[in-house]
């Protein structure tokens, strides 16, 4: 694995503080591993709190480093702090001791879900810390950002860029290296690199865990990417869901004013940059482009059509580089090993790797970073360790509320952006959330719906009069009261709500419906109602599942 | 002044650079839907009805927002943009209370007639029946919310020409509404200068003046236009 | 030895700024130079000194910033987390984001209303207790969550009842007085 | 432009009609009961528009009296702004009113009674109506109906459209009468008052001969009557007071005024319908039963004031004495007052203050409460709103002429029941199309203001139920 690795301490313990570990009890292990360390003052041992170490769902984890390898241990409570520490010193009898009471809770580095990763945004996810700048430049952060400077020019990076294939990394997938560069070709005047970090998928956390983890490798990137089109401002729209994310954000960003990292005349080129984070208030519809400019001058977040684009006329009117976290986050790589490196990854059309949250009805739950074309099945089924129980998975989503589910008799295609939208879905920001065999169709399809119902911004009427009609279609359906017209009915507003809405909110809207239609229209079929079963519409209220109101308004 | 030449429906115009698509159809002779456009305010694009189909395919695009480039061909009124605007219509009918009955703008409603050149006479979505209010705090004009579709007319005309920007939209989605000053009764906003313009602009009966009654309402659209020439070109034709 | 603070625990509430909380209203406005693109920020910050955005806070924003009232009124409703009437006492947000709602995020949501007698997403919830839905927290590892008074409690057992109320009881989620 | 009206969820608050008869453990009819299933949700609705908007909705509710809800919506709003409307606007207000009594007369006796009576009781229930009567005597029936596009005729020169036009606003009308409009009516009135002369001639013969055991069945009972009297205790249909008479020709009260209606009026409301049932207050419930419409105009006013009028006023009383106290001589009421109408409108018409100066006064509102009242063809009406200081309305009641006829109507079809079905009734009952057919003309005779009475040429959906005293079902027969 390509990546610089400091002089590594003979022996750290290093403990996972991204949420999901957190909210497991990763805090208190800290602590008490610390007050462990601080009573019997081991020599040679450090512990380290690092981003994310990927297997969230068996948090808080703690990787044991040493010359004899790495060891990973998964759910350790913090009266386990003791023998952490002395697993982690050298062989002995109260080490092997040690390490044998903590087998329990050790995970399997050799295991799928860790060995078909390769890293390549997440490289020192989880080696760094990320609340220390030193930390981060001793794992090489910033060396592209000084050696662009100083040996490329723009137009280099942007090639280099070009190269690689990189697509944007939020979802739609535009390529990379053109928008950069349809940013750089405008006409002169002030230009504005915006990251997109709003990540609001549900199911998604790929770039909370950057931001979490790792963030001046978001913020090398973007130094990069507004050095390659010539910005001389910077934003990161951040959503406020995302507290700890904020926080190491900024200072990582104070972090690097300080250092010189950012400001004026950086590594002594005429280059300046200023970053600013910008939080938003609760949005999904922010992450759609011209909607988080508008957050991010302090409006509401109702979306504009296109033409013009943002690379046009973006923040201010300005021509603006709108790029997610984890695509300015592979920058650096690409720029250190090559955009051909990178474009060596993957498959034709969508190059290099990906990163994805699986989640759902899984066995291994967490982060996962893999090459562009590997199948589905392979992340589910064999990295992922398929449904908990052993029963067969049903259904995977992507894409979140604008992707689709792809059922299990699909699941050997290979994760790219065309395969995916083949099958009706989309990539999205990469979440994956595994559906097993109980989950209704009709059910996930409305629990979407009112999704886009409860986020829609409101400005155009397909997605604001639209999303509620097929809320309340779907609805019927759930409740076994729909009739064959409906079904008619709701293909029908399906397509023209998809067709005519006026962002990608809207747009994409319908996709959970007309996916779960393709796939598993039986189930929409099943759920007509029975001809016997003629009560007013009104009166019945209760479904199957025992659902009847949502949180839909 | 430079010229764009591109098709509209197979037949090729040629319109100054920077018009709209809706410019360019009307040059051609077609005369798209609109709701929420109006002459003299920014276009927003949000009521769907003047969506075009570029030949090329891809994204139809709102004619009143987009700008006409050269070589463009376009479709104004293909069998799917007839479908789509019917049932835009039907949207805005179920989600709103539009009874045109009784309502203020009866024979004289933007949305009445838009409704008629699509072949809307019903709602093939259930009608919502939202609980919205009534406005009526002002001394001389009210605000009514059953019949408001979000075209955000007011909004723009009183804070692009009035420069008062009394109006905005609040809350989201199905929530949205009008809302003068901090969500308070109109007659509160001191901001407000009386000036009727949100009236004259309104494309229904949701704004109007108190002393109309059923069908009372003729609004006058064009005064948006009217006043930013004279505002901006000093140039007046509206004795 | 590479050490930290322990920062502050997860919640779902605004986040703040690194610098200390300002006193007043107008010395947020200040910080800000009244930019209007700042109006987000001046808000998250308001909503942290009153709890919520009360109406005389808006009006002030607005006069301050220079910003018509109702674009102020508009922003501050467009965003959920925005409050716009005072809170109660405590509150819970529950998770319903997809990977949630896999793992049983909507039977939870009603376990909650009933065993608070409240109903999802009002927000004055039965006066103490008010119970909120989240899209997603992004802890997606841990399905299903809930958010309590700020503290995130994770892997809820949905379909195991008794050791779920345990749970919740531990979290600090009141029960129903029995009648 | 003609415009079509696109969306109108109001008007989907018709119903079916349906008549009850029960009785007791002898089976022996106890009670009648007409239920109206009608849904009255509109007074909800209204809560919340602007009062402006009151007449413009009020003559959606119902599609058989526009006008009158039209008329009393705008008296009510001019209280509401505290103006005096113009001399003109006066008259024309009269000028519409008069024409809709005629037109809805002329609906009432030539479309939907005088089949029963010209083409027998007895007749093929699907050959008694409008078109039987065509093929019958065509030129009586195209008289009538030329009669009634009279009428509609002048609605529309005044209001532009025959109906649902808010012509009548608070402050006045929203347009003059046009030359014209004028010399088409002065036109057109000779050929109605030879119209009403034919009809009037006809129907006394009748009443002379085959009609007479229907005049003593069809509601004969004493009651009190309710309605508007002009200066001098003058016919009147739009202004004056009101004044309340007894079947022995005593005036009860007089002089009453709307606004204080509910110190003379209760409403009293029973499960079984959703209409409400006033009373007469210092009677009680339900003692204080009043009949209200055009038998009840012309037994509470003193004269019409026209020579014509004021003659068949006087044969009228000749048959049954100065108080006619059959429901059935609500029909030869209804002829009467064509021809008052008739004569009122000539007088009109010819009268200088129609055609000059300002037809609406403008103001803003000025009070926050008020009571107007018109008399509609089938009887007294009120409208009666309550707004805040922006002029919404926060308030409705409307008290109808069907609901003040709702009790006579009940002790009608009882009436006729006894007299057309054998008791005691056996639990084998069943319902003859003679009694169904007897039920549905007495309640017809009420004219009664159900969206449904005017469907179907005549036919009145109706259901009549026979009932056991435990409630139980013992027959029922449907129409429509």
């Amino acid at each position: 694995m390509p990546v610089p690795q400091p002089e590594s301490p003979a022996r750290q313990l290093r403990c996972c503080g991204a949420s999901g570990c957190r909210s497991a009890g990763g805090d208190a292990l800290l602590a008490a591993l610390r007050t462990a360390c601080d009573a019997d003052a081991t020599e040679g041992l450090t512990i380290k709190p690092v981003g994310c170490l990927r297997l969230c769902g068996r948090g808080p984890l703690v990787a044991c480093d040493g010359p004899e390898g790495t060891r990973l241990y998964g759910a350790v409570p913090p009266e386990r702090a003791a023998d952490l520490l002395a697993a982690a010193r050298e062989q002995g009898a109260e080490a092997g001791g040690a390490r044998a009471a903590l087998e329990s809770h050790r995970l399997d580095l050799e295991h799928p879900f860790f060995r078909l990763q390769r890293p390549v945004v997440l490289e020192t996810c989880g080696q760094v810390d990320p609340e220390s700048i030193d930390d981060a430049l001793a794992h090489g952060a910033y060396g592209q950002l000084r050696r662009v400077l100083a040996e490329l020019t723009p137009k280099q990076v942007r090639d280099e860029v070009r190269r690689s294939g990189l697509r944007g990394r939020g979802g739609a997938g535009y390529p990379t290296g053109l928008k950069w560069d349809t940013v750089a070709l405008q006409p002169p005047g002030p230009r504005t690199v915006v990251c997109n970090a709003d990540e609001g998928d549900p199911g998604a956390f790929m770039d909370r865990s950057v931001l979490e983890s790792d963030p001046h490798r978001l913020i090398e990137g973007m130094a990069i990417a507004a050095y390659a089109v010539g910005a001389d401002r910077g934003y990161v729209y951040v959503r406020a869901e995302y507290p700890l994310a904020i926080e190491r954000l900024r200072l990582a960003l104070q972090q690097a004013r300080r250092k010189g990292v950012l400001g004026r005349g950086i590594f002594g080129s005429d280059f300046s940059l200023t970053i600013e984070v910008r939080v938003g208030a609760g949005a999904y519809v922010c992450g759609e482009e011209t909607a988080l400019l508008l957050s991010i001058q302090g409006q509401r977040g109702m979306p504009r059509p296109r033409p013009p684009y943002p690379a046009q006329s973006g923040l201010w009117g300005a021509p603006t580089l709108i790029n997610n976290v984890e695509t300015f986050s592979a920058v650096p790589a690409i720029l250190r090993e090559g955009g051909d490196w990178y474009a060596a990854m993957g498959t034709e059309g969508s190059r290099g790797t990906k990163v994805f949250a699986l989640s759902g009805a899984v066995r291994h739950t967490g982060l996962v970073e893999v090459p562009m074309g590997m199948p589905l099945r392979t992340v589910v089924e064999e990295m992922g360790g398929g449904v908990p129980d052993g029963s067969a998975v049903k259904a995977v989503q992507t894409g979140g509320p604008s992707g689709g589910c792809i059922p299990e008799e699909r699941l050997d295609t290979p994760v790219d952006y065309e395969s995916l939208l083949q099958l009706g879905s989309m990539m999205g920001s990469g979440g994956m959330v595994v559906m097993g065999e109980t989950t209704s169709m009709p059910v996930v399809a409305r629990h979407f719906m009112r999704f886009s119902v409860n986020e829609s911004c409101g400005k155009c009427v397909p997605c604001r009069a639209g999303t509620v009609q097929l809320a309340e279609l779907l609805d019927r359906f759930v409740e076994h009261r729909a009739e064959a017209a409906d079904l008619e009915r709701l293909e029908e507003l399906c397509g023209m709500v998809r067709a005519t809405s006026l962002c990608g909110l809207g747009q994409a809207a319908p996709n959970p419906v007309l996916s779960t239609l393709r796939w598993f229209r039986h189930e929409y079929e099943a759920a007509l109602r029975e001809p016997s079963h003629c009560e007013p519409p009104d009166t019945c209220t209760v479904g199957p599942d025992g659902e009847t109101r949502g949180y839909a308004p | 002044m430079s010229v764009v030449t591109l098709r509209v429906n197979g037949q090729e115009v040629a319109v100054p650079a920077g018009a709209s698509l809706l410019e360019a159809a009307r040059a051609a002779g077609v005369e798209l839907p609109t709701l929420c456009h109006l002459e003299g305010l920014t276009p927003v694009g949000a009521c769907r009805l003047c969506l075009v189909a570029p030949e090329a395919g891809g994204r139809l695009l709102p004619a009143c927002a987009t700008e006409a480039a050269e070589g463009m061909a376009i479709r104004t009124d293909t069998e799917e943009l007839q479908r789509y605007r019917r049932m835009a219509v039907e949207l805005f009918f179920a989600e709103g209370n539009h009874v045109c009955a009784f309502c203020v703008a009866n024979g004289d409603c933007e949305l009445q007639d838009v409704a008629v050149a699509v072949g809307m006479d019903h709602s093939r979505f259930p009608y919502r029946y939202p609980h919205r209010h009534v406005d009526a705090s002002h001394p001389q004009f009210a605000l009514d919310h059953h019949r408001c579709i979000l075209c955000t007319r007011c909004v723009r005309v009183c804070d692009e020409i009035e420069g008062a920007h009394v109006w905005d939209v609040a809350m989201r989605g199905s929530q949205c509404t009008i809302i003068a000053g901090l969500d308070e009764p109109w007659g509160d906003v001191e901001a407000c200068t009386s000036c009727g313009k949100c009236v004259d602009v309104c494309p229904t009966g949701a704004l109007f003046r108190k002393e109309d009654t059923t069908a009372e309402k003729h609004p006058h659209a064009e005064r948006a236009e009217l006043l930013r020439r004279a505002r901006e070109q000093h140039q007046w034709s509206n004795q | 030895m590479t050490v930290t603070p322990a920062s502050a625990a997860t919640t779902t509430a605004t986040a703040t700024a690194t610098t200390a909380a300002p006193a007043s209203l107008a010395q947020v406005v200040r910080r800000h130079g009244a930019r209007a693109d700042a109006l987000i920020e001046v808000l998250h910050q308001v909503q942290e000194l009153h709890g919520y955005l009360p109406p005389e806070a808006l009006r002030e924003v607005a006069t301050l910033m220079r910003l018509p009232l109702s674009r102020v009124y508009g922003v501050a409703s467009f965003y959920h987390l925005f409050r716009l009437e005072p809170p109660t006492a405590h509150r819970c947000a529950v998770c319903l984001g997809t990977a949630c709602f896999v793992r049983g995020g909507a039977q939870l949501a009603r376990r909650l209303e009933s065993r608070l007698g409240v109903e999802l997403d009002d927000p004055a919830g039965n006066g103490t207790w008010a119970v909120q839905h989240v899209s997603c927290l992004g802890a997606c590892g841990q399905a299903p969550v809930v958010v309590v008074d700020g503290v995130l409690v994770t892997k809820l057992p949905v379909d195991q009842p008794e050791e779920l109320e345990e749970r919740l009881d531990a979290a600090g989620l009141p029960r129903p007085a029995t009648a | 432009m003609t415009r079509t009206v696109l969306i109108d969820p109001v008007t989907r608050i018709e119903g079916h009609a349906k008549i009850t008869l029960h009785l007791d453990e002898g089976g022996h009819l106890v009670d009648a009961r007409f239920h109206v299933v009608e849904y009255r949700g509109f007074e909800k609705f209204c809560e919340g528009r602007p009062f402006t908007e009151m007449a413009g909705i009020t003559a959606r509710i119902c599609g058989i009296c526009p006008v009158s809800h039209l008329l009393a919506a705008a008296k009510t709003g001019d209280k509401l702004l505290a103006v005096a409307i113009p001399p003109a606007a006066a008259r024309l207000r009269r000028l519409l009113n008069l024409a809709q009594l005629t037109q809805s007369h002329a609906l009432s006796f030539f479309h939907l009674s005088s089949p029963d009576f010209l083409l027998g009781w007895e007749s093929d229930p699907a050959k008694r109506n409008v078109f039987g009567l065509m093929a019958a005597d065509p030129d009586l029936a195209r008289a009538g109906i030329r009669l009634r596009q009279f009428g509609q005729q002048v609605l529309e020169l005044l209001g532009g459209r025959k109906i649902h036009s808010a012509w009548a606003v608070p402050g006045g009308v929203r347009t003059p009468l046009s030359a014209e409009a004028k010399a088409w009516i002065l036109d057109r009135l000779p050929e109605a008052r030879a119209t009403v002369r034919l009809a009037l001639d006809l129907y006394k013969r009748l009443l002379d001969g085959p009609l007479q055991r229907e005049q003593r069945v069809f509601g004969d009972f004493p009651s009190l009557f309710l309605g508007l009297v002009g200066e001098g205790g003058r016919w009147e249909h739009i202004d004056g007071t009101i004044r309340v008479r007894a079947s022995d020709g005593t005036i009860v009260a007089d002089g009453l005024s709307e606004d204080d209606y509910h110190t003379f009026l209760g409403e009293a409301v029973e499960p079984w319908s959703y209409l409400k049932f006033p009373y007469y207050r210092p009677l009680g419930y339900p003692d204080g039963m009043y009949r209200v419409g055009p038998l009840a105009r012309l037994n509470v006013c003193d004269a019409i004031g026209t020579p014509w009028a004021d003659a068949e006023l006087a044969d009228l009383r000749a048959r049954s004495g100065q108080v006619a106290t059959s429901s059935f001589a609500y029909h030869h009421a209804r002829l009467v007052e064509i021809v008052a109408c008739l004569e009122a409108i000539e007088e009109l018409v010819n009268d200088p203050e129609l055609m000059t100066g300002r037809v609406r006064s403008r103001a803003s509102l000025n009070r926050n409460e008020a009571v107007g009242v018109s008399e509609a063809p089938r009887g007294t009406l009120f409208h009666h709103y309550r707004v805040d200081d922006d002029g919404l309305i926060q308030k409705v009641n409307l008290i109808i002429a069907t609901g003040q006829n709702n009790l006579a109507m009940n002790r009608t079809v009882a009436q006729i029941a006894r007299e057309y079905i054998t008791e005691p009734v056996g639990p084998d009952a069943t319902i003859p199309e003679p009694l169904l057919n007897r039920v549905e003309a007495g309640i017809r005779c009420f004219d009664p203001c159900l969206s449904c009475s005017t469907h179907a040429a005549g036919q009145m959906p109706l259901r009549l139920e026979l009932r056991a005293a435990d409630g139980s079902l013992v027959a029922e027969r449907c129409r429509g």
